[in-house]
């Protein structure tokens, strides 16, 4: 078990990055959340050159047959800067499935040309049951999907289906109708995804159908822990620079110890929820059976970590963070609709009870 | 006679003159100004009798069964809370009787031109420059937070003139014409989507001497009566139980089974405990302040209603689930009057988390709790030279 | 509803105060710790003789014919100085018990000349199902009652038996053993309370012993809630006083602002806990329908209050917090066994939830 | 020949000439400590064999596997961590040789002398004063939380050489013998009714001035390296899964389903995630310090498990519901070796208040992760003058 970043990982960060740090500021989200394209298509393409959208897809499929730990690094810098990219969509839950249907489809993912996106809501949480809204006749779909992430970018949608089964449809197929929907997260959108006699490939079934989307799930659930560390990191060093700079009173307001021990304690729920972090990165990559523990505690830890970053980001920087040309906002609402996305933290827990054998069956429960 | 019954005359004589069916609305208020019947505690000549200020609720009761209108309150609020009593008290006559009727009846918005980037929680840090020239003073400077400015036609302003004195001295308090030239009044959006408040940008305002609250470098102890009674107005009215926030929250309990869990169940009993024992806190603060307890627990109010509404909305996020993914609207609106819980789960976990910021930060509360309440050490002072070499 | 205290009832905290400062200082209170007998006999002669045992027992049956009102305030009094006396056992438990019964016992123990104890375990919730641990035959009671608060000090049982009903024993009857346990809280101990064919009198059977239990459970969690505002409100105080007093760093420890702004933050929770304590006395004073929610609430709060209030003062001590020298750890071994005692928080709060039509019954429960 | 190869020679040859089997104990750890096995990373012929320190962990497994007995650490636990390293670096070769065998073999006991009731984070103010008098000190004061200080033979001391000069100056460090006259130790009762710690008033105690470390006035800098090494020190092992108190309240919510509840429920899975967290982050840091990385995050370490052991100890009590109104045993003792989780909940809680406080609080942790991990700045210096002037 190794809980650091290798030298490869942060060769891959520092690269990140670097296109980040370029492309992607605070002024340019907050720029794109008045324009009409909610996606930055180059900023997309430039992720793709890095090879960072492939990462943990095998090389004979078109990634770069390195590991989930790595995918999980580019998550910590996509979620310091807010990135407006369809990551976890494509890159995370649709190649995830992909790759565990061993399906040709995920090359396009992995190199960029195609972005995918998995017809789940985004609220489904590893262990629910296979979520099958859509059916099939005569090899035709139809059904309806809620709160899709990612859907508005993409060109190709992975289905469950009843059965159960797991499809390919195009987006630009007859009877698909994609409806962006007002996001909380400004920054990753979702959509409702509508199939009416939608024609579909079928790329997975039975068990095999069934595992895939776990595999997305709990991949992407585990994974999403990395983006809420990197998320309260960013949250925190900014906060941090700006209480050293804003002078109050004569004094930084840095230097005010109930700020000072706030900010602390912060930084030590930092440290916790990036060991839980890393060890999900690690235990997903490896493949072990505590698999589905690990992404529990991360998920569950790391996305309360990120709300609360970012509400200290906005509390401590006073009134500017209220505003809507601060980027704290971005964070707060990524780190918000976090919380809710591929399980809350409640789910978690409650799973996680479960897993380390703390059950909650209570003779008397049904008094109350 | 006593007070209530002479008052009690006025009012039906109000109501006799003025049909409020038939006659016009503001000049059914001017005439309740006239009447003394606007505020009954204030001088009379200025809308009022010089009568207890408790009779006011046996006017206002009064005149609203009779169907008379009203003043509008909350769109005034700033004019009535703050500008009011600081005219009054620290008024001219002339002042005095510019202001207060346009004032009360609404027919002149106020605006409060107080904080600015440099300057919130440190207010007395301010910086927007007033420099003497005749009879007149040249005004400049960025101010910010300050609602109802795009519909104001007068501001409270707080400015330094004179920047070689300690913080506290040398700031002079004026009335800015907010259509004078060289107001420029931006809108400033929140992380809600809305702008509820503004910009205000003052360059080369001239503002007369007679438009000059108090003594040339007495701002501070000026505008000490307007805050003051701006903590008063935040005190807050009685709530019924599950009334505000908690109210919500626990009807989509009712509501929808589907989205009850243990852990969540267990925290919503919680925080409704918390509504509940800060909405008893509130009835017992009125019943100190009515028994003329002085009642420190009123400091305490706001910041424990704060960190509650931001609980309680951050949990309804959590507890909508799929809906809490969602937003009602980002478009940039300028709302006249803010509604805490109106629209959505995201737009009042949104809008809650200005609660522990504006009008004294939660930091700020906390402080004056510590300091006045408990008694306890200030920290050593930094700010104790002249303005001008302050490090900011 | 007058959440305020009224000016009998601030007199009557002036004499109670005025009595516990000179007979209960910390002092006096440490050194009984290491006496052999637990409760202070002369002490509770002094609140006999302030009519402080019997307030709300109607004249007619001895008492001062005042309401619960006022013996909460004499409990707030006596959590500031956690006086080791049988209040809660005594006056609290059993005295309202044996009013429900309208029984004729009470006035002794109104008078002091009796301390009675009820003899269910301290940690029994109002609503709880009827305690009946104990069996009758031929008019002897058979059976074993752990965890009794106040029962060393008794010479007056009151006892639930199956039936149901309610028995008066003597302490000193046959066949009565009343162990003394280890307490965790030190100035106020539980016994184990053995009865083996033991005569008894009946003083209430069926409802109206069921009825008498409850009101005694309730009035006692009730009013438990004003000594745990109390506890509290001694802990603020002391450790206010305290550090203002302590210098570190050429500063009173109190001038630090991380300091401040958790004393602030508890003396909002204590104003919050002291509306709801009082709003809980004054409810069961008028018996108002409201009064299940106002004691649910009150408990709950406050007992979280005290024990919170109880841990800040040990740690801003810091070591000397720490010491059996100093009081603080009396303070915290109270209010910590007060967490326990008469329903938990969390009973509290689920009995809230039935009660104000928050109900918990999902249907996926039994998954996990 | 490599430093690993060479020391598996020593240790055959240490077992060789001293059966384990038959060989006195305190023979075999003097013969141990001559063989330069006993920490190797010292010098040779003060125990060690300068070699690298983690070749140690070998030794240790080694002897253990073949029966040796070993030094009983926890007991001289202070002089292994903080006297040794303090003398290893500031003695003279006199002291070196006169102390370290002893120390490390358990014959003499060391305790620490640092803290007074006066100075506790603030440690740098104290008051114990020593006075030159010829080749001697004369030493009066009184310190606290000292334990061992009734089986010890010696004591590391900080005292005052000169109160004109600020805090952090003017202090010298000593060794002290415990047996000398004008030493009295008292124990000191703590809330669970042991008495870990003692007070030790020292009145007039003579010194040598052949047992001062380090130079006069340089006594700060001396104790520095003392509390280094007891930072590190609280780092800590390894530990599996559910090791420590979670362990202890998971085993109980298992084989106790009566007592459980949906909102103990809820809290104990918090709590188990919380622990493990925190074990990983052990882990992680583990890895840091072995990879070469500084590790800040040491400095969080404690301040965490502080608040988890409280919380998951206030928690068990709660959960025992009868049980938890009991007590084990009031009775005044004075333990060797502390065992946070031995005894029963009540103990547990109790003596977890202690975790916040010992070894440096919790505040100054905070103040210590802000200002050297984050680069806050410092509150404004309150204690810069001579020490005697100094508000206390």
């Amino acid at each position: 078990m190794n809980l650091l970043y290798t030298e490869i990982e942060e060769d891959l960060r520092a690269s990140v990055r670097a296109v980040l740090t370029d492309h992607c500021p605070p002024s340019a989200v907050l720029a794109r959340l008045e324009s009409d394209s909610s996606y930055d298509a180059s900023l997309w393409e430039l992720l793709a050159s890095l090879g960072a959208l492939g990462l943990h897809v095998p090389e004979e499929h078109g990634g770069q047959g390195a590991s989930l730990r790595e995918t999980a690094v580019v998550l910590e810098e996509l979620g310091r800067f807010t990135a407006p990219v369809p990551f976890l969509g494509s890159a995370v839950l649709a190649t995830t499935a992909l790759v565990a249907c061993e399906s040709d489809l995920v090359a396009s993912l992995a190199s960029g040309t195609t972005v995918g996106a998995l017809a789940v809501p985004l609220t489904t949480a590893p262990g629910s049951p296979f979520p099958a809204t859509v059916s099939v006749e005569d090899g035709l779909l139809t059904g309806r999907v809620t709160s899709v992430v990612d859907a508005g970018a993409a060109s190709l949608l992975v289905v469950p289906v009843e059965g159960p089964a797991l499809y390919a449809v195009r987006a630009d197929s007859p009877g698909v109708t994609v409806t962006e929907v007002v996001s909380l997260d400004m920054t990753r959108r979702i959509a409702d995804v509508s199939l009416a006699s939608t024609p579909g490939v079928v790329i997975a079934s039975g068990d095999r159908a069934t595992a895939a989307v776990q595999s997305a799930l709990r991949v992407g659930a585990g994974l999403l822990a990395s983006e809420q560390v990197g998320i309260a990191e960013a949250c925190l060093e900014q906060t941090v620079r700006y209480v050293k700079e804003r002078h109050q009173f004569g004094r930084a307001i840095g230097s005010f110890q109930a700020i000072k021990h706030r900010l602390a304690d912060l930084w030590l729920e930092l440290v916790c929820a990036r060991a839980t972090a890393r060890h999900a990165a690690d235990v997903l990559a490896t493949g072990s059976a505590d698999a589905d523990v690990a992404v529990a505690l991360a998920q569950s830890e790391c996305s309360e970590l990120a709300v609360r970053a970012a509400e200290e980001t906005v509390q401590l920087h006073g009134g500017i963070g209220m505003t809507w040309e601060h980027p704290a906002h971005l964070s707060l609402k990524r780190a918000k609709v976090g919380q809710l996305a591929l399980g809350t933290p409640g789910e978690h827990r409650r799973t996680l009870g479960r897993l380390v054998h703390l059950p909650m069956d209570i003779p008397s429960m049904g008094q109350t | 006679m006593s007070h209530s019954a002479h008052i009690g005359d006025r009012v039906r004589e109000l109501l006799a003159a003025h049909d409020p069916g038939s006659t016009d609305r503001l000049e059914f208020l001017r005439a309740r100004f006239d009447a003394g019947l606007a505020w009954v505690h204030y001088p009379v000549g200025l809308g009022g009798l010089a009568a207890p200020r408790e009779l006011q609720r046996v006017v206002d009761a009064e005149l609203e069964e009779a169907g008379a209108p009203d003043n509008d309150p909350r769109r005034i609020g700033i004019g009535l809370g703050m500008a009011a009593p600081t005219v009054l008290t620290y008024g001219t006559e002339e002042q005095k009787n510019r202001f207060l009727r346009p004032l009360w009846t609404g027919e002149e918005v106020w605006c409060q031109l107080f904080s600015e980037p440099g300057a919130g929680s440190d207010l007395a840090a301010l910086g927007t420059r007033a420099v003497r020239d005749g009879d007149d003073w040249i005004v400049t400077g960025q101010k910010v937070w300050t609602s109802s400015a795009h519909s104001a036609r007068w501001a409270i302003l707080l400015a330094r003139t004179d920047p070689e004195l300690p913080k506290h001295q040398g700031i002079t308090y004026f009335v800015c014409d907010m259509s004078a030239p060289g107001v420029e009044v931006r809108p400033l959006r929140q992380i809600t989507g809305e702008a509820e408040f503004n910009e205000v940008f003052l360059t080369d305002v001239r503002i007369p001497d007679a438009h000059r609250l108090g003594e040339v470098g007495e701002g501070w102890k000026v505008a000490r009566t307007t805050l003051m009674n701006e903590r008063v107005a935040i005190g807050g009215a009685a709530i019924p139980r599950e009334g505000g926030m908690i109210g919500i929250v626990a009807g989509t309990w009712r509501e929808r089974p589907e989205l009850r869990t243990p852990e969540l169940h267990a925290r919503l009993v919680k925080l409704w405990a918390r509504a509940e024992a800060l909405r008893l806190t509130g009835v017992r603060l009125r019943q100190q302040l009515a028994a003329g307890g002085p009642g420190p627990e009123g400091s305490g109010m706001k910041l424990a209603f704060a960190k509650l509404a931001q609980d309680i909305s951050g949990f309804e996020v959590e507890l909508m689930a799929e809906e809490g993914l969602r937003y009602d609207d980002w478009t940039l609106r300028r709302p006249d009057i803010v509604d805490f819980t109106g629209r959505g789960p995201g737009y009042r976990y949104l809008r809650a988390k200005g609660n522990s910021i504006e009008g004294g930060t939660s930091e700020i509360l906390r402080n004056i709790i510590a300091e006045r309440v408990l008694g306890l050490p200030t920290e050593p002072r930094s700010d104790a030279g002249p303005w001008k070499d302050l490090p900011r």
